[in-house]
């Protein structure tokens, strides 16, 4: 029921602010600012329940399961609305919750027209990943993950910046092409399924060990791969982010690196590892291939970069080489890591796009270029962006050093060539951190710029997940152990799995 | 009567029915395609004749008769259709018509 | 009784946060008052806590406080938890104290720069991540105050950002360093993959129980922990971010790059030095590492025209004495070493700060002079320092650590009496490189009249008028150089050799973590003698030839100086053996190239290429559409054609 | 195998080959209605005495008639056709009639003859199982008439 | 046959009568208002009539007709489409100086055509149908005089349909030579034992039908066409007569695929028709349509081609499931079906309802700002657009799914794999549309308009502006088929079912 509510809130929300903003825009704004507090309280209650289950032990050992909603949908072809929490999709709900309300705030004076639709499609996204997150039935999961783009899709093409089109556009063409490959996967295995079993359903619990021949297995897989792949991104898929991340808003740019993106993630995890154990291991050499060159490649494009936000773009698409590896190293210290490298990556290079997107509020350029010096004018910003450029760097003390240490110690006992070479990725992330760090807020200044620094509500905002980030990052126990239970299983269908 | 083999009738109207495919194809003036179209479809008509003697049954003419009021309902329209258009273009050159 | 040591590191903490969240709007005192004190109050308690650690030694003579637990999984983890054994007391005391003197220096010395706050929060948050690096149980948390140090560093050095030049330095000194703790971190994965922990008194045991002596894990551990070290000590071949790190300010270059960061390395192999002794031929290269690192600074200080160049590779040969001490397996030596040198090096970066400072922000000792009569107490203060290191009594300072250093060097085997050549060398060298500074410095007239400063921050008249002279400075810069003279006097008498008649206390005191090494076998008193004297000799001999060589070169006219300068081998000592040339060759210029050529995703290319193809198709079909219903027609025929032909073929 | 069916066979083929040649659309409609008149000599031959008047009346008369009216009413210009222009089509329908042939030569050549349906027949026929189909037929007319009628209307 | 059989007769009749009773009273009222009425009176009671014949399946009328639960389906959606399409008619032909009796008469007609054509049972009537759907259309196509588009538009579809109706025909006559029967569900039984003669004519016939569902290669004509004629035909020619193709289709061959796995089975104990290549023919069709039609769109800057390509590639994703066989694919069919119909109407009635007298509105550049300037016209026609696209929330999602696990089911990989490809390429020139519609509002907000269409007469721009008749009633229209699209895509558990009954009933 909560589970439900979870999608149902920014919708219902979503809907009416942007009904009610034909009387005032700030309903819509404070409306899915609500919502995304009501999630975040659900989460909460949520979470301290899990909390007790874990304690408590009261959790049934038989289902994987922290709660479950399942209603038929269209039953004549075994689909039904099921929705199922874990403690994965809990910390990737919580983050949900909190990078929503922080891209609302974020954006609360940069958005002027059309404010009510861009609320509402800000809400709709929410709603979309909150559902990928919950689904347990693979129909429903793909309806959510195409859901996700079209709001997604107006976002970026109404109210991104100059090439806002093309990128919207490429976007779409990218994770459609992963999508639909991955409905055909769906379909197959369920067809699969149904010739094994006699019964034709999508639920997850059902299909999953469903026995299928190596070759059959591998292609419904791949299927599945690709599009999380597309999403996450690996390395050669990777080229729509750029695009996606540079021309979007803010707030957009924000639910994109720190949701979007971790779908593809949690997609692995969820389906493409426990539906296909056996091809998902004999896809391990290549999925940790791309990771590594995707660690190195796009630590490389960022620093070639002079567009901050296509600098991000790029980092991000570094970060999660981290979790690709992670999640493809089979160990536990790694994937818990990788989950980790998630939520740390959410809110770190959300709280980098919220600052850029500041930035280019004020002096309307992201070229780097034009900006330098600029620690005078706004020391504040200077401060959140070194700290974020440190959390880029993976410094200890930040979450982001736990998660990718952690990768790194799970990988080593698979392959130390990966390893080093991410090591190698560490000093790259370095090189171009501190270029950006360099190029816009020391040295001299090369224009005249007389901004305003961070305004008190971005100040709390950036203050808050800077908090956050510190604080996992000395204390990421809590998440760890929500996630363990989920890793655990995993790790236990993967034939070579469940190393230590 | 001397009896004439359905199959050299049919040769001959696949012979007719390619002649006015290839006019349809090739003649430029509207009015012929026209023509060229009526020459494929008698030349079916005269296939179903034949059908029907071959089983010495009366559905074959029965169905070149529904042909014959196909043809002329369409000959009708064509023609009238043909003429707007002439009045339009001065020219019935195929050729000469927009689209693409 | 020691549980409240915890407070050691968050005094710093927290004066780092308050100057960060407030810094704008404190007052320049309060924020001297809040900096300096909150280091202050840490070296009491470090005092206090090593009061207590000495009176009352713990059982197994180390405490450990666990906070909480950090990552908790099965096979990994590793907790929040400090550790207090006598190597940790001994650097605590140095980071604290000498810390402590630096802020308080630093006090007067910034007063004029703008973004003073900032520079006292960036101390802070160093002193405290240097307290965690020492104090650290585990080598993570370890990890987390050597990259935090690191970090400092950086800011620190590009303090003045808005010129470009010093963030250059300072990224340099980040990302080398870097390189440094990546292979540290990798080595990290293997201990805690093989031996399944990161506790250092747990490594030490599991790793003499599961590896042999010699065995490759231990080998490679110990290499990829030397990286680490040579990393942050500056030592061969990651040593040359630490003579740029000088465009920082004068107190950091005294903290950070002499007294404290740079030994983290020296302290690092320390710590794991189990690791070490398991594997012989590492620490065969850690003292190769040290020796060539003595000779290849110190001759590249003889040539250096910068005053606190000069005292940077004076710190990196140093640093090479620690080396060498720990590859010669005397660990008490080494930390001794790092004790003395923390003083006089300190000393001699803070004396040239005010040098500086008089100078207005002049580097260059040619364009000193003359100093010894203007400032006659920054004189003395720093001509103890110079005797300090160069190892010439009276001081006792660098002259018991480095004798130790040597005498042991001798009696560790064969390959012992070549290291201590080189030692003895490199001693010749030392003396020879400060005395030239000294000599050129404060001796003679002034030559250059001061410059226009070169405008960091502030116009530092102020500056100027108050740095004439550390006492016209008042208390608050003299006191420092004072004590830290002092200090070089008589810190030598912490570990005075044996023959001299003196108690190797420092050396006794870590006796509990760290075994004597070879010193247990105390040769005879005659090769005590003749080791320290042949050592003396060395020094002192550096002392005319330092003054012949400065004679010479102020005779010359301009022309003949400048020619001299512009000798190949010159160039090639001052540029410090052309490390940085070939590193550019080989590493800087590709990587930019390779970034450059691709600014614009190849890969993406491919996927333009796909789009491309769509549109070309497109286009190719779309003349199918040319409106002809006679061509249309032909269409429909040719199906027809292909679909009967289907039909019957098939 | 007889001479007649043979012989206007061929007359049929060569009148059809003329008209789809013919410059002049008058001249392809005389020879039009020559081969239809050759194919409703076949289809008497073939016992359709019925219908063969029907292609005399219907085709060769009115509707042939309808094309002379519209002949008529815009005049009769020649469109030049390009010799290049004829290979293609040529081609294709030649395949198409090779597959033909090749169909119906490995058919019973010379088979069965014909039995005569008369016209009574076909009545019963029409008005029997294909009354609803004569009652289409009649729709299909009014259609074209209706479409004709409103085609042909003159601005008003 | 009995007098339950005329049942099955009755929409028909009722459908002959209103057509009669259309052309009466335009004789006397020239009201166009009336004809309207009139039309729709006798559609809803066709529509009605077939809810009787619902119950007293199977149903045989002599030989040419025979009446089962899918034709009843077909039925169905041709009477409701046509009642759309009356509709949006009748907003788009007010203000063009014409009653419209004769119009209503020839959509009546061609209706009837459409139903007997679904309906048929023989060559005779499956013939008569087609001609009387196509010859209706040709006076509809070439409606507007004024217009040269079209009448040119017209001609060649008359023409066109001219040369394949003699395939057809002569393709019939050879099949009747070589097996004696001219019963059309002969068809999926014809083998290699009825020598050669038949395949071969079944081949011809296969000419004619892909005319009508203009799949590659017969597809030339589409965009031409589509762009000549009036918006609401060629909402018609769109839905209505590719519709009854597909039914009489299903019902014809769809049984020589049944329980076969498609191609990749063509072993298996495969019904003759199977051994004869022609599931590679289709395989073939579909797969070039779905290719020819969205890359052919790319680059096209007029609406109603765009829906024409498109259409072309709709046709081939749902030749793929009439490939798969059985009766999950005739339900996956029909839902497309319904799907298909549903947003192609939705998309011209928004078209039709936005064009002036002067002009359709097909220009992409008629669209910038449309958002700005209608939002709700904006929002139905971005539904409909996602819809054929097939994202979620819309009948498209939930129809591409089914045909997706049709082809699954049977085994028909590639078929699967290319209709992915193709969704993604299709996104392109959908999103290109959207974009423009909301690009447009941004300008306007820059204070630079695109190129709006004039606001009058754009009824459905203001539906809910209280306009009386004609455009009300298009607005409501868009609106129920927007709905319509929705609820399909959101919850179409209780449609299956219907289509399920509808499939099995009879059948």
């Amino acid at each position: 029921m909560m589970l439900a509510l979870l999608v149902a809130v920014p919708l219902v929300f979503g809907l009416a602010g942007w009904a009610l903003s034909r009387r005032s825009t700030d309903w819509s704004r404070w409306l899915t600012l609500a919502a995304n507090a009501v999630n975040l309280v659900i989460v909460a209650v949520l979470w301290a329940g899990a909390e007790g289950a874990f304690t408590m032990g009261t959790q049934p050992p038989s289902s994987p399961w922290l709660a479950q909603v399942r209603w038929p949908w269209i039953p004549g072809l075994g689909i039904s609305f099921s929705l199922g929490l874990d403690g994965l999709s809990l910390a990737l709900l919580a983050l949900t919750a909190f990078l929503g309300i922080a891209s609302v705030l974020a954006s609360w004076k940069s958005i002027k027209e059309k404010a009510g639709f861009f609320h509402f499609n800000l809400a709709l996204v929410l709603a979309g990943v909150n559902g990928v997150f919950l689904a347990t039935d693979l129909f429903l999961f793909a309806f959510f993950w195409e859901l996700m783009l079209i709001p997604m899709y107006f976002l970026i093409d109404l109210w991104g910046h100059e090439n806002r089109h093309r990128a919207a556009v490429k976007f779409f063409l990218f994770t459609q092409v992963g999508g639909l490959l991955m409905l055909v996967s769906i379909i197959g295995l369920a067809v699969v399924h149904s010739m094994a079993s006699g019964s034709l359903t999508f639920e997850y619990n059902e299909l999953i060990g469903t026995a299928m021949s190596p070759v059959v297995g591998m292609m419904l897989m791949l299927g599945f791969f690709v599009a999380f792949a597309v999403k996450l991104p690996a390395f050669p898929l990777h080229t729509w982010l750029p695009d996606a991340h540079t021309e979007a808003p803010t707030a957009g740019s924000v639910i994109l690196a720190g949701l979007l993106l971790k779908t593809g993630g949690y997609g692995l995890i969820r389906f493409a590892l426990p539906l296909f154990p056996a091809a998902s291991h004999s896809i391990a050499p290549v999925a940790i291939a791309m990771a590594v060159a995707g660690i190195i490649y796009g630590g490389l494009m960022a620093f070639s970069q002079s567009d901050m936000k296509r600098l991000v773009a790029y980092s991000s698409v570094s970060h999660l080489g981290f979790v690709l590896l992670g999640i493809y190293v089979f160990t536990s210290q790694a994937l818990s890591g990788a989950v980790l490298q998630m939520v740390s990556h959410g809110i770190s290079t959300g709280a980098l796009f919220i600052l850029v997107g500041a930035l280019q509020d004020r002096i309307h350029t992201r070229d780097m270029n034009r900006m330098g010096g600029l620690w005078k004018q706004v020391p504040r910003m200077g401060a959140a962006g070194l700290v974020l450029a440190m959390a880029l760097v993976g410094l200890p003390g930040l979450v982001n050093f736990v998660a990718e240490f952690l990768v790194l110690v799970g990988t080593w006992k698979v392959s130390m060539a990966a390893t080093v070479l991410a090591g190698v990725g560490l000093v790259i992330a370095t090189v171009y951190a501190l270029r950006m760090i360099q190029m816009a807020f020391h040295g001299g200044p090369r224009e005249k710029w007389d901004i305003p620094d961070l305004s008190v509500m971005e100040t709390c905002v950036l203050f808050v997940m800077i908090g956050l980030l510190v604080g996992l990052g000395l204390f990421p126990q809590p998440l760890l152990q929500i996630v363990d239970k989920v890793v655990a299983g995993v790790l236990a269908v993967i034939p070579s799995g469940g190393g230590a | 009567m001397a009896s004439v083999s359905p199959e050299y009738a049919l040769l001959l109207a696949g012979v007719l029915f390619c002649l006015g495919l290839v006019g349809v194809i090739v003649r430029r003036n509207l009015l012929f395609i026209l023509l060229c179209v009526e020459i494929m479809l008698n030349s079916a008509g005269l296939a179903f004749v034949v059908a029907g003697a071959r089983w010495g049954q009366p559905d074959g003419q029965v169905m070149f008769i529904f042909l014959l009021t196909m043809a002329a309902a369409e000959v009708a329209v064509g023609l009238a259709l043909l003429i707007l258009h002439f009045n339009r273009r001065k020219t019935l050159n195929a050729d000469m018509m927009g689209g693409g | 009784m020691l549980s409240w040591i915890w407070c050691i590191p968050a005094l710093p903490f927290a004066g780092f946060l308050v100057l960060a969240v407030f810094g704008g709007r404190l007052s320049r005192t309060l924020t001297a008052v809040i900096g300096a004190g909150s280091v202050g109050l840490s070296f009491l308690a470090a005092a206090a806590a090593s009061a207590l650690f000495v009176s009352y030694p713990p059982a197994g003579s180390s405490f450990t406080l666990l906070l909480w637990q950090w990552v908790n999984m099965s096979g990994f983890s590793p907790a929040i938890s400090f550790t207090l054994d006598s190597l940790s007391v001994v650097m605590i005391l140095v980071v604290t104290g000498v810390g402590f003197l630096i802020h308080l220096y630093s006090t007067r010395f910034m007063l004029d720069e703008e973004g003073y706050s900032r520079f006292f929060a960036y101390m802070n948050l160093f002193v405290g991540s240097m307290l965690i690096l020492v104090m650290a149980e585990n080598l993570l948390l370890l990890y987390l105050g050597w990259e935090g140090v690191g970090l400092c560093s950086y800011l620190l050095i590009g303090f003045w950002y808005t010129d470009p030049e010093n963030g250059r330095s300072a990224r340099k000194a980040f990302i080398v360093t870097r390189i440094g703790d990546v292979s540290l971190s990798v080595a990290l994965f293997i201990i805690a993959t093989t031996l399944g922990t990161l506790d250092v008194r747990e490594i030490a045991q599991k790793a003499t129980a599961m590896w042999p002596v010699g065995s490759t894990l231990a080998v490679a551990t110990a290499a990829l922990l030397l990286g680490g070290a040579v990393g942050k000590s500056a030592q061969l071949p990651l040593q040359t971010w630490l003579p740029d790190a000088m465009a920082g300010p004068s107190p950091v270059s005294a903290l950070i790059h002499a007294a404290t960061m740079v030994t983290a390395g020296v302290y690092l192999i320390a710590r794991t030095h189990v690791l070490f002794q398991l594997a012989p031929a590492v620490l065969l290269a850690v003292a190769i590492i040290g020796a060539a690192g003595i000779l290849i600074a110190g001759l590249s200080a003889t040539t250096q025209r910068n005053i606190k160049r000069i005292l940077a590779y004076s710190t990196m040969s140093q640093l090479g004495y620690m080396f060498l001490a720990l590859g010669v397996g005397a660990w008490s030596g080494a930390i001794f070493h790092l004790v003395t040198h923390a003083f006089f090096k300190s000393l001699l970066f803070l004396g040239a700060g005010v040098v500086i400072l008089a100078m207005n922000h002049e580097h260059d000792v040619f364009a000193m002079g003359g100093m010894a009569r203007k400032s006659p107490f920054t004189f003395w203060t720093f001509l103890i320092g110079a005797f300090a290191l160069a190892a010439i009594p009276p001081t006792t300072a660098g002259l018991s650590s480095k004798d130790q250093i040597l005498s042991q060097a001798w009696q560790s085997g064969s390959a012992g009496k070549v290291f201590w050549a080189l030692g003895i060398a490199g001693a010749f060298v030392t003396s020879v490189y400060i005395f030239r500074l000294v000599f050129i410095v404060f001796g003679g007239k002034p030559r250059a009249a001061a410059p226009a400063g070169h405008g960091h921050g502030a116009p530092s008249g102020a500056g100027v008028a108050a740095g004439k002279d550390g006492m016209q400075a008042g208390a608050v810069m003299g006191l420092p150089l004072f004590l830290l003279a002092v200090l070089c006097l008589v810190g030598g008498f912490l570990s005075f050799p044996q023959f001299l008649g003196g108690k190797p206390i420092l050396v006794g005191f870590l006796q509990t973590t760290l075994p004597q090494g070879s010193v247990a076998v105390e040769s005879s008193v005659q090769t005590e003698w003749m080791l320290s004297i042949v050592a003396e000799a060395a020094s002192l001999l550096g002392i005319p030839v330092a003054w012949l060589i400065v004679r010479r070169r102020l005779r010359m006219p301009a022309t003949a100086a400048a020619s001299v300068d512009n000798a190949a081998h010159v160039r090639f000592l001052q540029s410090g053996w052309g490390f940085d040339w070939l590193y550019d060759r080989v590493l800087v210029k590709p990587f930019m190239l390779l970034a450059k050529v691709n600014a614009r995703d190849v890969v993406d290319r491919f996927f333009d290429g796909v789009g491309g193809l769509n549109m070309l198709l497109s286009r190719g079909l779309r003349w199918t559409q040319n409106g002809r219903v006679r061509w249309y027609a032909a269409g429909a025929a040719a199906g027809a054609v292909l679909i009967v032909a289907a039909v019957v073929l098939l | 195998m007889n001479t007649v069916f043979a012989l206007s066979a061929v007359v049929a083929v060569a009148a059809t080959v003329l008209v789809i040649t013919r410059r002049s659309a008058v001249h392809a409609l005389l020879y039009l209605v020559v081969s239809l008149l050759a194919v409703a000599v076949i289809m008497f031959l073939l016992g359709a005495a019925f219908v063969a008047a029907l292609e005399v009346i219907i085709y060769a008369g009115a509707i042939m008639v309808l094309f002379v009216f519209v002949i008529m009413l815009i005049g009769h210009e020649s469109i030049a056709m390009n010799p290049r222009a004829w290979i293609g089509p040529s081609v294709m329908s030649a395949v198409l009639l090779a597959e033909l042939a090749w169909v119906l030569a490995r058919g019973r050549l010379g088979g069965a003859s014909v039995t005569e349906v008369g016209p009574k027949q076909v009545g019963i026929a029409l008005f029997g199982p294909y009354l609803l189909g004569a009652e289409m037929a009649a729709f299909l007319l009014l259609a074209g008439l209706v479409g004709a009628f409103h085609l042909g209307r003159r601005r008003n | 046959m009995s007098a339950t059989d005329l049942l099955g007769l009755f929409p028909l009749i009722i459908l002959a009568g209103a057509s009669i009773l259309v052309l009466m009273a335009a004789a006397f009222i020239r009201r166009l208002v009336v004809s309207f009425v009139v039309t729709l009176v006798g559609l809803v009671a066709a529509l009605a009539f077939v809810g009787i014949a619902w119950h007293h399946l199977p149903l045989k009328v002599g030989a040419l007709l025979s009446f089962d639960g899918f034709v009843l389906f077909g039925f169905v959606l041709i009477l409701a489409a046509t009642v759309f399409v009356a509709i949006s008619s009748w907003a788009y032909l007010r203000g063009r100086d014409d009653e419209g009796g004769d119009y209503y008469f020839l959509l009546i007609l061609s209706s009837l055509g459409a139903c007997i054509l679904a309906a048929s049972a023989a060559f005779a009537s499956f013939f008569l149908g087609l001609e009387l759907l196509s010859v209706s259309l040709y006076a509809l196509i070439g409606w507007r005089r004024e217009r040269a588009a079209g009448t040119e538009a017209a001609i060649k579809y008359l023409i066109l349909a001219g040369a394949t109706s003699a395939f057809v025909l002569f393709g019939m006559a050879l099949i009747y030579e070589a097996t004696g029967s001219m019963d059309l569900f002969r068809l999926a039984r014809i083998s290699s034992a009825d020598g050669l003669i038949a395949p071969v004519g079944l081949a011809m016939i296969l000419v004619g039908i892909g005319f009508k569902l203009a799949v590659v290669p017969f597809h030339l004509w589409t965009p031409d066409v589509y762009d000549g004629a009036p918006a609401p035909v060629t909402a018609y020619i769109a839905t209505v007569s590719k519709g009854a193709m597909v039914v009489v289709l299903a019902r014809a061959l769809g049984p020589a695929f049944v329980g076969n796995g498609g191609v990749s089975h063509v072993s298996t104990a495969a019904p003759p028709l199977v051994a004869a290549g022609f599931p590679w023919v289709f395989a073939l069709i579909a797969g070039l349509s779905m290719f020819a039609g969205n890359l052919l769109a790319l680059r096209e800057k007029n609406v109603k081609r765009i829906l024409a390509y498109s259409s072309i590639a709709h046709l081939g994703y749902i030749l793929v499931a009439f490939l798969a066989g059985g009766p999950q694919a005739l339900r996956a069919i029909a839902f497309y079906l319904v799907a298909y119909f549903t947003m192609t109407l939705g998309a011209f009635a928004v078209i039709s309802a936005l064009s002036s007298p002067e002009k359709d509105a097909d220009d992409l550049e008629d669209y910038t700002g449309l958002a700005g300037r209608s939002p709700w016209t904006a929002a139905m026609l971005t539904t409909m657009l996602l819809s054929l696209a097939g994202l979620p929330l819309t009948a498209g999602f939930v129809g591409k799914f089914l045909i997706l696990s049709a082809g699954a089911g049977a085994e028909l990989w590639t078929l699967a794999v290319i209709i992915a490809i193709n969704g993604t390429i299709s996104i392109f020139y959908y999103l290109k549309i959207v974009s423009v519609m909301f690009r447009g509002a941004e300008a306007a907000h820059a204070g630079s308009t695109g190129h709006p269409l004039p606001a009058e007469p754009a009824p459905a721009g203001v539906p809910m502006s209280g306009a009386v008749g004609a455009p009300l009633l298009a607005a409501i229209a868009i609106a129920v088929l927007a709905l319509a699209v929705v609820a399909l895509g959101v919850y179409p558990a209780p449609f299956l079912s219907i289509i399920g009954s509808f499939t099995a009933a009879g059948g």
